[in-house]
């Protein structure tokens, strides 16, 4: 048996193992596109000033494009769909190792999770991180019962049932995906005013778990030795409710550290935030003109306190994000008028220009 | 005739388990008796032990209807008329939406499956009213144990469990501050 | 461990690489090495049972092997003078005493272990004895892996002991005794190896061989196949059809005996065939468990085909020295004066029958289905005995001859006489077995079958295709091997076919989060 | 010799037992005949046949279970 015959089969399962594996993982291209965020971070141009962490609360509620245009700051979003505090910080870790941002922003609502919560948003968050110690860390630390951490480093392992489920996307993106973040903003442009906003339940303890004031800890000394500025925020979403005492308890935290923590629930007004119109989902996240209303203000707030220089004079970046602005103007009046006509927006993807 | 069939009835007895056996030998070993024993798998017959246990779990009376946990909120809205109004709240990516439905004084938490919604919890809201068993919002937080027997106390919250939903009292300063009823089954359901 | 996990693959890439690499006077040592691990994986205290085990039956056989070398010192030197016999005996009863100590402590763990609980509920059913029913749980031991395989391969072993003739014959090196107990690949469900068969495959150096390799690399992938994406695949339809209620009565009885003689012979066959292949990766022959077992023609010839060395160790240590046995011969004599001369001479034959399916009954598991299904075969293999020669004249007289189609009828009749029995380990109890038994022929109800199409079967019609074709794969792959043997020789080819049938495992294959019982359906024991 | 050969020819009167080789080999032995061949043995010449010596050189001819009735008298 030649050792040459021997690698060539090798190299033939080589390539059917990953070709299937490519075609039967999920591509989330349509219906679920929050898992499609987190892969595209890692084509784009490693200069942001700004990167957020943290789960739908930034993806939605932030627009890097608006940082941009109209304050000349690089920022995305690495966000995603109920992302565990300690999923944010592996993710930021992840992120070192390409670019050092002038400042992090971490959505501090995931801090009331304690332990996994399913498998399926395990998979939202994870399976879209190229292999790194810090994946590995991650995938560990988010095993729920049942899982296997083998079955993220060679996703077929999970994803082998769907040969029975393959559909048209599976083939079309099987070579290439369209985008469906603007720099990690996941667009949404519906509009469903808020009715209700329900008073939160009493809770038997309102205290964070251990493991969540662990990371937090980390993520703020991982920031202060490579000199970045770590800022916490709250999204302004009236549901799931921002108790009080967890309130309490950031504050102090960012006090004691000397931390900038906005609460934007506490700057609707200022921001000109209108639930009646600047929410797709009565008032769990803002849509595209909320976002936009959110980030101008937020950026004022950046660049007053960190001096963010205006990225649009470099020639560069400003011939880069031209076209970025495009596809995202582009975008956002096919949706509007998409959800005016027959009241649901459709194009959620693009192909980068 | 009689005779007759039941000589046939042997035969075709016979011929079922008339396995004729030339007794050829394997080879190399002695004429093999007709020992030989086959290891059919034990594994189906055990019966899956997870069934829920009979007993019957907590429910809380409005107007005369019982709202059973976990079952379809829709035959709890048919007996007792329409929520005053709807929230709903979409899971942070997934199409599947929970619902707070609101009635006078408490409200119903739901969760879907396949599209139809089930009952997750019920919080009381307001001091009138009163759980089947006597208990309302204000209430002295020491009565409880003789009303619902002994628990073991954490921090400011009594739970009892039965049936697989539990009932939770937070107390505030020795008061009862909170009521509700959770359906425990579910919490694998949504996972 | 269990064959279906990454632990195991690890484990067997590691060993073989190792195996091959280090010098051979360690090979026997690190399949040692191996065994300690897969076991130990399955809970730290299993290995105290199994520790017992290869202590007691090292201690009892060496020291029968030395009672051996004093006899034979004895005679040549001519001690005993004339009463030689009377000495002889004495040996032979310490020797005796011996055996018997060893097979009790071995035996009584099996029995403790794995029956105690069987027994009390059935005292409680009698006698009440258990206050509440849960008290029950006290009685449940945790088995060990594979407890009823090496127990039985180690009471082989001490028998055989016994009966050598000249001193020699028992393994004195601990270790090397060790690792007959406990060689991995046929920890989880044999085939239960006989000392004098194994020893010297075991031992002795191995070479690396590229065709043995690979041939026993392609049955390991062959047998993942056969687990993994056949049965799993078809476990389903067998829970759906025998879930309690009994609208899946009549045809369904049938379908559920077809699915699950497929089902189980897959998920057994595959099991051997990842046991058998990964001991020859190791150049290490293990004797073959199934030989072809639905061609039978007779339910007896069916026994001699399917698990194989479970029968031939009944055969050997319970139904030969049990009709063999004195008494059992003294009861002749007084047999053919009652019941005349054709039962009484059989008279042994029938009741060491009935003992020996009886135990294999109960040692498949502590639950009354089994033992009805043990007796249940016993008798039916007495029964054809008998009826061989009326049967005979049954088939002279319609000149059926032995023609093809004749064959084909018995082939036909005894897949399905062991279908039917063997489906008292699907129903949860006996009655219920019966009853559906009863509907076969009180409401068949054909029409329901087809009607009612392959929704009652929880499985997805992509499932059920592919499940047809994978059959057929395996079945025309069986075909091929046996008429023309040199087809799968070519070590490239069996590579080739290696990387086919991980792929295939890999997509097709029942595993993972989203399907749970990758448990072979055999290693309860 | 000739008592065994008794014994053995009122279990299968034709078979020819003074020369086949292939008793059990050939199949004209079953079970049931290697047990009364057993009883047989123990009622005429008193001799019991333990089990382990059931095996195909014993039993395959007439003149092998001889020798081993034989080799088991002296014992």
């Amino acid at each position: 048996m030649k050792i040459y015959r021997f690698a060539l089969i090798l190299a033939g399962f080589a390539a059917l193992f990953f070709g299937l594996q490519r075609l039967l993982t999920p591509k989330y291209m349509s219906g679920v596109y929050d898992g499609a965020l987190i892969a595209e971070y890692y084509s784009e141009t490693k200069n942001h000033e700004v990167i957020f962490i943290g789960d739908c609360e930034v993806y939605e509620n932030f627009s890097p494009m608006t940082l941009f245009g109209e304050y000349g700051i690089t920022s995305y979003i690495r966000g995603g769909a109920q992302q565990l505090i300690w999923q944010s910080y592996y993710l930021l870790e992840d992120t070192l190792r390409y670019e050092t941002p002038e400042v992090v922003v971490f959505n501090v609502l995931a801090m009331q999770y304690g332990e996994p919560q399913s498998e399926a948003y395990n998979r939202l968050n994870l399976d879209g991180m190229t292999l790194s110690a810090s994946k590995l860390n991650a995938v560990n630390a988010s095993l729920t019962k049942g899982e296997d951490a083998l079955s993220y480093i060679f996703p077929i392992l999970r994803y082998h049932e769907r040969w029975q489920e393959l559909t048209p996307d599976d083939l079309r993106y099987f070579v290439s995906r369209k985008s469906a973040g603007h720099n990690g903003y996941l667009m949404r442009n519906e509009v469903k005013p808020v009715t209700i906003i329900p008073d939160g339940a009493k809770l038997a303890n309102y205290d964070f778990a251990e493991v969540c004031r662990v990371y937090l800890d980390k993520m703020r000394v991982l920031c202060e030795e490579n000199g970045i500025d770590f800022v916490l925020v709250k999204a302004p979403t009236i549901y799931p409710h921002w108790y009080d005492e967890w309130e309490a308890q950031i504050e102090s935290y960012a006090e004691t550290h000397g931390l900038l923590y906005v609460n934007f629930l506490e700057h609707i007004d200022d921001a000109g935030i209108d639930f009646a119109a600047d929410t797709y989902d009565a008032g769990l996240h803002l849509n595209c003109s909320g976002a936009e209303k959110l980030s101008r203000y937020f950026g004022a707030i950046l660049t007053e306190k960190f001096g963010l220089s205006d990225k649009r004079s470099e020639p560069a970046a400003a011939a880069e994000y031209a076209a970025k602005l495009r596809d995202y103007e582009a975008m956002k009046t096919a949706q509007r008028s998409e959800f005016e006509t027959n009241g649901k927006a459709v194009t959620f993807t693009y192909s980068k220009s | 005739m009689k005779k007759h069939t039941i000589i046939t009835i042997a035969i075709l007895a016979a011929a079922v388990f008339g396995a004729c056996d030339g007794e050829p030998a394997a080879p190399g070993v002695l004429a093999p008796g007709n020992t030989a024993s086959e290891a059919s798998a034990p594994a189906m017959s055990v019966d899956e032990a997870s069934a829920v246990p009979g007993e019957a779990g907590f429910e809380f009376i409005y107007k005369g209807n019982a709202i059973v946990l976990g079952s379809k909120a829709d035959d709890f809205i048919a007996k007792a008329g329409a929520p005053k109004d709807v929230f709903e709240a979409p899971s942070c990516a997934f199409e599947g939406i929970d619902k707070i439905l609101y009635y006078p004084g408490f409200i119903i938490n739901t969760y879907p499956i396949d599209g139809t919604d089930y009952i997750l919890s019920v919080v009381l809201g307001d001091d009138s009213l009163t759980t089947p068993e006597g208990v309302y919002l204000g209430m002295g937080a020491d009565e409880i144990p003789d009303v619902y027997g002994p628990v073991s106390e954490k921090e400011n919250a009594l739970i009892y469990k039965k049936g697989g939903t539990t009932l939770t009292f937070i107390t505030e300063n020795g008061a009862v501050a909170d009521i509700t009823y959770y359906y425990e089954a579910a919490i694998s359901v949504q996972e | 461990m269990v064959f279906t996990t990454y632990e195991f693959l690890i484990l067997l890439v590691v060993a073989a690489v190792l195996y091959y690499t280090l010098p051979r006077s360690f090979q026997w040592k690190l399949l040692l090495a191996a065994s300690a691990v897969f076991y130990a994986y399955s809970g730290l205290d299993n290995l105290i049972y199994l520790a017992v085990t290869i202590i007691s039956v090292y201690l009892a056989t060496r020291r029968m092997d030395d009672l051996l070398a004093e006899q034979a010192r004895g005679l040549a030197a001519d001690i005993p003078g004339e009463n030689a016999k009377a000495y002889r005996a004495a040996i032979k009863r310490r020797r005796r005493r011996l055996m018997v100590l060893c097979l009790v402590l071995n035996l009584g763990i099996l029995v403790v272990i794995k029956y105690t609980a069987f027994a009390v509920q059935g005292a409680d059913a009698v006698f009440h004895v258990l206050a509440k029913p849960e008290d029950l749980g006290f009685f449940r031991f945790a088995l060990p892996l594979g407890l009823s395989f090496y127990t039985f391969q180690s009471v082989s072993y001490v028998i055989d002991s016994y009966r050598a003739k000249k001193a020699g014959y028992v393994e004195r090196n601990p270790f090397k005794l060790a690792l007959f107990i406990s060689f991995f690949p046929q920890m989880v469900q044999g085939p239960i190896s006989r000392f004098g068969d194994l020893k010297q495959t075991l031992f002795e150096r191995h070479a690396a061989d590229a065709d043995a390799i690979s041939a026993g690399a392609l049955r390991v992938f062959f047998g993942f196949f056969k687990k993994l994406v056949i049965a799993d695949r078809l476990m389903p339809v067998i829970r759906a059809l025998t879930a309690p209620g009994d609208e899946f009565a009549g045809a369904y009885v049938l379908l559920t005996a077809l699915v699950y003689a497929v089902t189980l012979y897959c998920d057994f066959t595959g099991g051997i065939d990842v046991t058998i292949g990964t001991a020859r990766i190791f150049g290490v022959k293990l004797a073959e468990n199934f030989d072809r077992p639905f061609y039978s023609k007779s339910v007896a010839e069916y026994w001699r085909r399917w698990h194989i060395t479970m029968g031939t160790w009944f055969r050997d240590y319970i139904f030969y020295p049990l009709s063999a046995s004195k008494p059992m011969i003294r009861l002749i004599k007084p047999a053919r004066r009652l019941l005349g001369d054709h039962i009484g001479k059989r008279l042994p034959v029938y009741i060491a029958t009935m003992v020996t399916w009886f135990a294999t009954g109960l040692w498949h598991g502590a639950a009354w289905n089994f033992i009805v299904w043990g007796v249940l075969n016993g008798a039916v293999i007495l029964i054809s005995q008998e009826l061989t020669p009326l049967y005979g004249k049954f088939r002279s007289k319609l000149r059926l001859g032995d023609g093809k189609v004749y064959g084909a009828f018995e082939i036909f009749r005894t897949f399905w006489l062991m279908s039917l029995i063997r489906v008292f380990d699907v129903y949860a109890d006996v009655p219920r077995t019966l009853r559906m038994f009863g509907t076969i022929f009180t409401d068949f109800g054909a029409g329901k079958l087809i009607a009612n199409g392959i929704a009652p079967l929880g499985l997805s019609l992509a499932d059920i295709v592919l499940a047809a074709v994978s059959l057929a794969a395996m079945i025309i792959a069986g075909a091929v091997s046996r008429s023309k043997p040199g087809s799968f020789n070519s070590v490239t080819f069996r590579v080739s076919l290696c990387a086919v049938l991980a792929l295939a495992v890999i997509v097709f294959g029942k595993y993972g989060l989203g399907y749970d019982a990758r448990q072979f359906i055999y290693n309860q024991f | 010799m000739d008592k065994l050969l008794v014994i053995l020819r009122n279990l299968d009167a034709e078979a020819d037992f003074e020369n086949c080789v292939t008793l059990i080999d050939g199949g004209i032995l079953d079970s049931f005949d290697i047990i009364s061949i057993i009883a047989a043995i123990d009622e005429e010449f008193g001799i019991t046949v333990p089990a382990e010596e059931i095996i195909p050189e014993n039993f395959n001819s007439a003149k092998a279970l001889y020798e081993m009735i034989q080799r088991l008298d002296e014992e």
